[in-house]
């Protein structure tokens, strides 16, 4: 069975099966849906409502006591498809890892991932958090200045986020505050830029 | 185009593998003694276990019973000292670049390199990465290029009589050693 | 004795015997190693179901012949950094002992270059000055792996060594003489493996030790400090470590079989013929050493050594004092027989306890995977219905 | 110690069977001397060795009409091809109005992806049963079209190759309940809406 | 030296001394380095050096169109490559809302639950390897050239498959695939318990393993340890069953947990899984669906809209994530991959301190390490 894709660009839009059958909520029409995507796909932008049609009831209610535990950070909620997101100011991101990691609601004892992404303009810094006994998975994202990525460092929070800050540092070169020792981690000692970069070029090769 | 006729232009030598046998081996008594040395040489290529990436399991495979390179009197060592080929079996990394120089340079006269799958040749599939060395070949002098990625345990068996056969032809040649 | 005799008082002839027979014995024990490597590598290879070298020669016979060959035309590399006498030295320190020591073993009656009366404490004085040829070896290269593999060698080696001159001594107890010809006519009705079965278990595990063979091997430990002493030696440097260490091998099954095994006393074979005995049971006796190797892992150096000290010296006491008494009380073998036991079957739970005594948590998880196991069946049998109901909507 | 016996036992279990029954493959040969078996390690059908191109028995060219679609898609771009117009097709004997003038992949860049025979449109490429290439020179798998048509003549007889347009014909045929199954050229039709879809 | 190791040097006393482990050495599990700071043979603290394999595998993906990115993430996790596919494939599609026909995703299951047994096997084979065992290493690469056979019978590759697509499977199985598998798994279960005979229980490797690489807890979610060294702690946590994908809800299966989080247990839980693999592999065979043939979005060119998307499964090795940017182009804007052994192996200083030389090898083996993960 060929699946029918009408159009490349106007593939049916994200709504995973799994939130489809769980959630209570899912009664909007499809092209509704469709907007919200649409709006969530541009989320750097602070969309004005965010879409959570995403979620299912469990990362719902995480997202809430998010909400309520980061009161005082000005948290953005949103949600990256199926897990609850909140945005903050990269300044204040130690405190708030570490609130969420001692908030017996939340306890977000583990880091999953830490992710770096240029866009250019600016690098957002992606992480992913994951508890064991309330179950569930988190987004924090932060946005550090090109000209000046600075960034505290996470890693007197989790000891996971030791090597991955040496790798952002070294691949984006976004500085984190606070960490013990940022020296190279992938790449050798003397290496000239930042090949995380979308400016960083690909190395060319010319075999014919 | 019908007039394209199979056989000439730029092919590679239809894989024969009872080439690596026969007619090669020159008669133990009209042998010279270079010969004979290198028929020892051949037939005790010790390797130093030194996997890189994905093409060492493969390497590892082949030591293994199914394989068992052990037949060939191909045998690992852990020390470079105690080596003779030198089986890059995967990606060459800068960083990693000094170290395999190192290594080689670390192991005694007469010694061979087997360049083993697409990056250790030219870099494969990393070939527009920053951090790869297109080809071990940058490093270190490289005898015989096992195509593949990984190539199957039976390539690297053929790539080792490949060697052997280049061993014995050296020493017909009066060549030196590797 | 032919050391003790002044040079000048040596006939040409003597001295040329002696020469020949020293020869005839290098041969002889290179072939030995030769063969030795080559069923090494066949019998691993049989052991895990593979075939080993075959493509050298018929059934891979020539496999020795070419390793040796290529190892002697290999560059013979000394580091620039190490201690170049001591570099050149140590591979010599350790291979004439391994030759010296078979000067005195009788493979049957009259083949024996040298019997000497006090053959055993020959054997024993002379195999401890390998030992200082290891940790030469490890020290003179200036590597480190090679320097904690020289310190290693020496720990084992030494710790090992006492056990083994107990049970030696033990046996010379029970003979009466230190000359092994005279042991080997001891043994006449029953071997002393029957007699002595805990001198004779803790004289192989100490001589495995001795040897560095699995699960002993943590001097030259592959996987840890690649090769230890040897490791920055190449070409015939390395190959005569690679000799003193298989010539020790046969050397110490030569004693197990020699000591405990009847020698080469047997059916069937009289005169010089009864070598064919001998070497039988060395090589059954190598064959059990290669399938020790085979099956399990090395013991970490505080194990090893722990084992030693706690474990083989005490036990090699026991092994003495239980001879002294049977020999003081002159009580029939069989009282000997069954001492001996006793204190095996003390070694043996001493052994389960020093090794299993970790292991025994092991249970509990086991348990504890059994109970989770059997919870989740029964979860599953509720769930059950709502299962299938679910399968079958889709 | 019994788990150590046990072990033993083990052991030697497997020298029993391996005494009777190794599994090792003699690699390039295996039997006795008299009765060599050349092919001991027979490879899968799926295998994928390296690529070769095909040649079309019925009109006596290759299938290839050097469309380029495998050599943007390759993540290697260890191809490269030329194109020039088909005599045949003028004097009416073929259907393809371009073909293949030369064809060159490097064969020590190749990944054995499959890529370039799941874009092909065409059916000029496959994944042969080649694996055994190896060199003394640095890109010494470098092979041109005649050799490529070699190796894929080879893998052709050796499989009994039918192209996979004429195999997905006769599988909707047969699904169609169809009783005719269609056994005609297999690439006279261009599909060329397929082909422009596959590149970027 | 380096200058990290420098500064051990600088810090240490004059009795100590640095050791050198890798990047050539026969026990780091490829090119991984870790400069030992040793007092006799016991580790007073490690320095350990990744990026050996550092081939730019996440930037590279950004230069790549989206199917060919699958050849990459082959080659991330070398050992458990259907499972890197699988996640790959799985980010994508939820991207773009695909639902995968019913017998590809059991298609997929069977695939990737042989591969973790096979890389389970080599987990037990090394492990064999670094205690200093030779043979366990001989029967479990017995089991995996089984696996790989089939493998090759499928898919076409021993190790690199390029099977999985976005939102499907390349092709349907072979014909005799079920004849294949069922062959298979007697042999598969017959050599996974000669090596379990041989090893797991032997006392000498109880004794070098047991009590040894211990990691609490608390200390091992600190360090974001997942997967089979999680449960070795007595975390029965497994994203199989706690967050079920594909069609894992659908099999009976237990996790296996250990108890004290020490190299013995690491090595227990995998081989426990390899038993619960085979059970899965044999519900899944019986469950999958005949007739409707597993598809895929053929030749179509992947141009997901525009978002995000963070996808993990329960890899060998651990927990892989894939943190997936589309800019509705067909080339990824931003892959990260979220690897199980890097996080694994960040613990590894914690992990060698107050050991023996000896222990370091295990704890590393312990770990199961996939240095082209690590680096990427």
């Amino acid at each position: 069975m060929r699946l029918t894709v009408a159009e490349q660009d106007n593939v049916q839009p994200a709504a995973s099966t799994q939130a489809e059958a769980t959630q209570a909520e899912a009664t909007q029409a499809e092209a509704t849906q469709a907007e919200a995507t649409q709006a969530e796909a541009t989320q750097a932008e602070v969309s004005a409502q965010p879409d959570l049609s995403g979620l299912a009831a469990p990362a719902r209610e995480l997202l809430n006591r998010l909400e309520l535990a980061l009161a005082n950070f000005h948290p953005q909620v949103a949600a990256l498809q199926d897990l609850p997101q909140v945005t903050v100011m990269s300044a204040d991101l130690a405190k708030v890892c570490r609130v969420l990691k001692d908030d017996p609601g939340i306890s977000a004892s583990q880091l999953m991932c830490l992710a770096c992404v240029d866009y250019e303009e600016y690098f957002q810094l992606v992480y992913m958090l994951h508890s064991i006994d309330p179950e569930g998975t988190m987004v924090i994202k932060a946005d550090v200045t090109y000209d000046q990525p600075k960034a505290p460092s996470v890693a007197s929070v989790w000891r996971a986020a030791d090597w991955y800050e040496r790798e952002a540092h070294d691949l984006f070169g976004v500085v984190f505050e606070g960490h013990p020792d940022l020296a190279p981690l992938l790449l050798y000692e003397g290496f000239e830029g930042f090949p995380g970069r979308k400016e960083f070029p690909f190395h060319e090769y010319q075999e014919f | 185009m019908a007039e394209i006729t199979p056989g000439g232009g730029n092919r590679p030598p239809p894989n024969l593998l009872h080439q690596a046998t026969a007619g090669k081996v020159p008669g133990v008594i009209t042998a010279t003694t270079e010969q004979l040395f290198a028929m020892a040489r051949k037939s005790s290529l010790w390797t130093l276990s030194f996997g890189l990436a994905c093409c060492a399991i493969e390497m590892i495979s082949t030591y293994m019973a199914h394989y068992d390179f052990d037949r060939f009197g191909v045998v690992t060592w852990p020390s470079p000292r105690q080596s003779d080929v030198m089986i890059v079996a995967g990606t060459v990394v800068k960083k990693m670049a000094d170290p395999i120089r190192l290594l080689y340079d670390q192991m005694p006269d007469p010694k061979w390199v087997i360049a083993m799958g697409s990056c250790a040749t030219n870099g494969g599939p990393y070939y527009r990465s920053y951090s790869v060395v297109m080809g071990v070949d940058h490093i270190v002098p490289v005898d015989v290029y096992v195509p593949g990625c990984p190539p199957r345990p039976e390539a690297l068996l053929y790539g080792i009589i490949k060697l052997q056969e280049k061993i014995m032809q050296d020493a017909v040649d009066g060549g030196g050693t590797g | 004795m032919i050391l003790s005799i002044p040079i000048l008082a040596v006939s040409l002839t003597a001295v040329f015997w002696t020469l020949a027979g020293l020869l005839a014995m290098f041969t002889a024990l290179s072939v030995v190693v030769l063969s030795l490597t080559w069923l090494e590598r066949k019998v691993l290879g049989r052991l895990q179901r593979r075939l080993g070298p075959t493509r050298t020669g018929p059934m891979g016979l020539m496999q020795p012949i070419a390793d040796a060959v290529k190892l002697l035309l290999k560059e013979d590399i000394v580091p620039s950094s190490s201690e170049k006498a001591i570099f050149w030295l140590a591979p010599v320190l350790v291979v004439i002992p391994a030759f010296m020591i078979w000067v005195t073993i009788p493979a049957s009656h009259d083949a024996v270059l040298q019997n000497l009366d006090l053959g055993l404490f020959y054997i024993t004085a002379i195999a401890v000055v390998g030992i200082l040829g290891l940790v030469l070896a490890g020290w003179g290269s200036a590597n480190k792996y090679g320097t904690l593999g020289g310190l290693r060698a020496a720990a084992q080696l030494i710790s090992y060594e006492i056990p083994i001159i107990m049970v030696v001594i033990a046996v010379a107890m029970l003979a009466q003489t230190l000359n092994l010809r005279d042991i080997v006519d001891q043994q006449d009705p029953y071997p002393y493996a029957l007699v002595q079965p805990l001198g004779l278990l803790i004289f192989f595990i100490a001589g495995l030790a001795e040897v560095g063979r699995t699960p002993f091997d943590i001097y030259f430990a592959e996987s840890e400090i690649v090769g230890g002493p040897f490791v920055e030696y190449s070409g015939a440097h390395w190959s005569v470590f690679f000799l003193a260490e298989y010539i020790n091998t046969f050397a110490i099954a030569a004693l197990t079989v020699l000591l405990f095994l009847g020698g080469w006393s047997g059916p069937l074979l009289s005169g010089n013929w009864v070598v064919i005995w001998f070497l039988v049971k060395v090589y059954a006796v190598i064959l059990v050493v290669f399938w020790i190797r085979g099956t399990f892992p090395r013991l970490r150096i505080d194990q090893l050594m722990g084992f030693a000290w706690k474990v083989m010296v005490p036990m090699s006491f026991l092994t003495i004092v239980i001879t002294a008494v049977y020999q003081f009380y002159l009580w029939p073998p069989w009282s000997l027989t069954l001492m001996s036991s006793a204190g095996l079957v003390v070694v043996a739970y001493v052994i389960y306890r020093r090794m299993v005594g970790p292991a025994n948590l092991v249970a509990d998880v086991r348990a504890r995977q059994h109970a989770q196991a059997q919870e989740r069946a029964l979860q599953a049998k509720a769930n059950d219905p709502a299962r299938g109901a679910a399968a079958n909507a889709e | 110690m019994l788990n150590s016996l046990k072990g033993l036992w083990v052991t030697f279990v497997s020298t029993v069977n391996g005494l009777r029954d190794p599994v090792t493959r003699e690699y390039p040969s295996t039997g006795t001397l008299w009765k060599r078996n050349k092919r001991p390690t027979p490879v899968q059908d799926r295998f994928m060795g390296f690529p070769a191109l095909t040649w079309d028995g019925e009109v006596e060219e290759p299938f290839c009409t050097s469309c380029m679609v495998c050599i943007r898609q390759c993540p290697t771009q260890c191809m490269s091809a030329t194109m020039i117009d088909n005599p045949a097709h003028q004097e009416g004997r073929s259907s393809r109005r371009k073909i293949v003038e030369s064809f060159e992949i490097n064969l020590n860049r190749c990944i054995l992806c499959g890529i370039c025979v799941e874009v092909c449109n065409f059916d000029a490429i496959v994944m042969s049963h080649e694996h055994e290439m190896s060199t003394y020179q640095r890109n010494g798998d470098r092979v041109d079209l005649p050799a490529l048509l070699d190796i894929g003549k080879k893998f052709q007889q050796e499989t009994e190759w039918v192209p996979p347009t004429v195999l997905a014909k006769q599988r909707a045929a047969k699904e169609a309940g169809q009783e005719e199954v269609a056994q005609d050229g297999p690439a006279n039709e261009e599909p060329a809406a397929a082909a422009d879809s596959a590149d970027g | 030296m380096t200058e990290a190791s420098s500064k051990i040097a600088a810090a240490g006393e004059p009795m100590e001394m640095l050791l050198n482990m890798g990047p050539q050495h026969p026990s780091t599990h490829g090119v991984f380095r870790m400069v030992l700071q040793v007092d006799g043979e016991k580790i007073l603290d490690s320095e350990p050096h990744i990026g050996y394999l550092h081939r730019g595998s996440e930037k590279l993906c950004e230069g790549e169109q989206y199917h060919q990115v699958i050849t990459l993430f082959d080659r991330m996790d070398y050992i458990a490559n259907f499972n890197n596919e699988m996640v790959y494939c799985m980010a994508v599609e939820k991207l773009m809302g695909l639902t995968v026909p019913e017998r590809a995703e059991y298609v997929r299951v069977i695939l990737c639950e042989l591969n973790r047994i096979a890389s389970h096997l080599l987990f037990v084979a090394t492990m064999g390897l670094d205690a200093g065992a030779m043979t366990p290493s001989m029967i479990c690469f017995r089991g995996r050239e089984r696996v790989q056979a089939l493998f090759e019978a499928v898919s076409g590759a021993r190790m690199m498959h390029n099977y999985f697509r976005v939102g499907g499977i390349k092709e349907d199985l072979p014909e005799n695939f079920g004849e294949m598998v069922g062959e298979l798994l007697p042999l598969l279960r017959a050599d996974v318990e000669e090596s379990d005979k041989l090893l797991t229980f032997n006392e000498i490797f109880l004794a070098r393993l047991k009590n040894v690489g211990a990691i609490s807890t608390e200390d091992a979610l600190d360090y974001g340890f997942t997967g089979p060294c999680l449960r070795a702690c007595g975390v029965d946590y497994d994203l199989r069953k706690a967050q079920p994908y594909s069609v894992y809800d659908r099999f009976e299966f237990d996790v296996p947990v250990g108890l004290d989080g020490d190299c013995w247990d690491r090595h227990y839980v995998r081989v426990q899984e390899m038993y619960e693999s085979l059970k899965i592999v044999e519900q899944a065979l019986e469950q999958m669906a005949e007739g409707n043939i597993a598809s895929s979005l053929g030749r179509r060119l992947i141009r997901p809209p525009k978002g995000e998307v963070y996808v993990r499964a329960e890899n060998p090795r651990g927990e892989l994530g894939v943190y997936l940017v589309s800019d509705g182009t067909d080339k990824p804007y931003r892959l990260k991959v979220r690897p199980p052994s890097f996080c694994n192996l960040s613990a590894i200083r914690h992990l060698l301190r107050n050991t023996w030389i000896a222990d370091s090898v295990v704890i590393l083996g312990s770990l199961d390490i996939v240095l082209g993960e690590v680096d990427r």
